[in-house]
């Protein structure tokens, strides 16, 4: 019973996925090039495009970049730097996560690794969604802007492709008050309005975080993206970097592989 | 971090490109604080001012409508490379920040 | 979209379900399969103060049976914690009216809960 | 190409000393009066002595048609006419219409751009003083309530 229930679909490779997501995106928006996506909401929407590009010129996030490029410097209490748990090379490593850690068995995002790297060098952890935390994966992604998304579900790791398994589920089922998913939003009604909102393509969702919003004059992270999604469809968001969200983040970076790093961004 | 400017300045001839970005909260003096209810006191900059070799190049006159983190930016002729633009800025509570750069 | 049967399974799911009306004040009804009621209330009828307990304790463990699979929905938790605190004032008929719209939210969410166990499942694109 | 003009403000200076402000900005006196004000002819009555302004199709704005979000909407303004003395940016349907006023040296370029803030669906006006008058432009720009950020 169960057996025949269960979609052979549902339970394609990653890269399968992938492949089929990228493909609708393609076909829904043929004159988009690929890169584009990247750009977010700003891949389709041109009198928005105008804005956001006035305000890339000079983005209010440089402040924060600088910040986190003195705190990536920092040492910590054993003398050692950021540039030791991360490979300090020019390119950064922003591109690489979120990551199986085969240490703990889970999803690492950038913001767990960032405190993980602090706990074995003896510093205290960040708060997740805090300033410095934010400043520092703001920094790494400035660092590796331009570096193309490479995100990896090894495949003799059971448990991370059944991370990826729960984070594919997490995003196409529906929750809430309003019974909506992630992909009813961001595939099924990508480019629709939304009140005076349209609504952006998945395809390149993570590739600019974190970002800062006109919204609330501050930065924001993808876990802060993605508990405001829940709550805006009734639902009670999960903790930020709880299994949840990281697993999520794990699917929805693997179905950006290829497209370039950009962030930080600026966002409305 | 706080009273911090950030400047470029691109030459183009004889004619300088400048952009302007400065944190600066800009509050209204409408908005409520979510925690306590009580309403925030307004807070911005009023005047920001450039010169350059010391000669006074731009004065930009605020008020609390423009944008958090504002930016501001404008050009200006007779500069080459190596002059010295000044920015700096003053708010309504008598705050101050300032920023030299050498064109280039 | 949600299937016919869903009301049923709900109904049945509650039928069998304990039902354990105390303990407002201790820091949450028991919701184990195992608890038992502690107050009969057969063969009169309740007061409302009784009424509201027993429907605060029913919402209260939907919603952690919400909550348990990930589908809790956003105002649950605050319409019971309200109830609460109308109760407190001994306003039991607003306490029942907040603890009764609980009830049917967190009813609501583990319905789509279990729906959508297999459902997401067809949205994969392919 | 510009000649000299007078200064924003007589007395400025003497006003500026007893406020002692830091010497960099001992230079010009914020118009404190035209930004208090709560209607776009107060302002500019107070800022330029008129609300009277002729339409010029030489000043060029920039604006969104929608507005991404009111709280960051992007002004650019730049104009042929000559003589420039200071640029203003009024939204009449702001709760204090003057959002920034640029004062224009000699040399300096009438070219200006800001963010600013709109608190909903206004015009957004562009007054240029020159040497030879006062002159406007206008164009609507609309600011809408979000759904949810995209």
């Amino acid at each position: 019973m169960a057996l025949v229930m269960v979609s052979p679909v549902a339970f394609a490779g990653p890269e399968e996925d992938r492949q089929a997501f990228t493909a609708f995106f393609k076909s829904r928006f043929p004159e988009i090039p690929f890169e584009e996506f990247a750009n977010g909401i700003y891949a389709i929407d041109q009198d928005a495009r105008e804005q956001w590009q006035e305000i890339e010129t000079f983005p209010p996030y440089e402040f924060t970049i600088d910040e986190g490029r003195e705190l990536w410097a920092q040492e910590f209490p054993d003398g050692k730097t950021y540039a030791d748990c991360f490979a300090d090379s020019e390119t950064g490593v922003r591109q690489f996560y979120p990551r199986f850690d085969p240490d703990s068995g889970e999803v690492q995002t950038v913001a767990t690794a960032i405190n993980q790297c602090r706990e074995n060098h003896g510093a205290e952890r960040l708060k997740f969604g805090g300033d410095e935390i934010v400043a520092l994966s703001a920094y790494m992604s400035f660092v590796s802007r331009g570096q193309p998304i490479f995100i990896n579900v090894p495949v003799d790791e059971p448990s991370a492709r059944a991370a990826y398994e729960e984070g594919k589920r997490f995003y196409f089922t529906k929750r809430g008050q309003l019974n909506l998913s992630c992909a009813d939003c961001h595939v099924v009604s990508v480019g629709q309005h939304i009140r005076s909102d349209r609504l952006s393509a998945s395809l390149g969702h993570p590739t600019h975080f974190p970002v800062y919003r006109s919204k609330t004059g501050g930065m924001v992270t993808l876990h802060q993206r993605f508990s405001g999604c829940v709550r805006d469809v009734g639902a009670k968001p999960f903790d930020l970097q709880s299994r949840e969200f990281r697993n999520l983040e794990y699917f929805l970076t693997y179905m950006s592989n290829g497209l370039d790093i950009n962030g930080p961004g600026a966002r409305k | 971090m706080a009273n911090q400017i950030k400047i470029s300045a691109k030459l183009k001839g004889s004619v300088a490109d400048v952009k302007s970005l400065m944190l600066h909260p800009m509050e209204t003096g409408a908005r409520k604080d979510p925690d306590t209810g009580e309403l925030v006191p307004a807070h911005h900059i009023t005047q920001l001012i450039f010169t350059n070799n010391g000669k006074q190049v731009m004065v930009a006159n605020f008020s609390t409508a423009v944008s958090k983190n504002p930016f501001f930016g404008f050009s200006f002729e007779g500069a080459k490379a190596g002059d010295t633009l000044k920015v700096s800025w003053v708010d309504n509570k008598g705050e101050t920040a300032e920023l030299e750069t050498q064109l280039a | 979209m949600a299937p016919k049967n869903l009301t049923f399974i709900m109904l049945a799911w509650l039928l069998t379900s304990p039902l354990p009306a105390h303990a407002v004040e201790t820091g949450g009804p028991n919701c184990s399969p195992s608890a038992k009621q502690t107050q009969q209330t057969q063969g009169r009828a309740q007061t409302p103060e009784e009424q509201y307990k027993r429907s605060y304790n029913e919402a209260e463990c939907l919603r952690r049976a919400a909550a348990a699979k990930g589908a809790e929905w956003l105002e649950t938790e605050k319409l019971l914690l309200r109830s609460i605190e109308e109760a407190g004032n001994g306003r039991w008929e607003n306490a029942l009216a907040l603890a009764e719209k609980g009830r049917f939210q967190a009813e609501q969410a583990l319905h789509q809960a279990e729906y959508e166990a297999e459902a997401w499942k067809g949205r994969v694109l392919k | 190409m510009q000649k000299t003009k007078r200064l924003f403000l007589k007395g400025s200076m003497a006003l500026l000393a007893l406020a002692s402000l830091p010497r960099a900005l001992l230079a010009a006196v914020w118009p404190k009066e035209s930004f208090d004000s709560t209607s776009a002819s107060g302002a500019l009555k107070a800022l330029l002595g008129t609300d009277v302004t002729t339409p010029s199709e030489q000043i060029k704005m920039k604006v969104p048609e929608i507005a991404e979000n009111g709280a960051v909407v992007p002004v650019s303004i730049t104009t042929n006419l000559e003589n420039v003395e200071s640029i203003s940016i009024v939204v009449p349907k702001n709760p204090r219409p003057l959002a920034a006023s640029f004062e224009i040296p000699t040399g300096t370029l009438p070219k200006v751009s800001c963010r600013i803030k709109m608190g909903e669906t206004s015009d957004v006006m562009a007054v240029v003083k020159t040497g030879s008058g006062i002159f406007s432009a206008s164009r609507e720009v609309k600011v809408t309530i979000g759904g949810c950020g995209g």
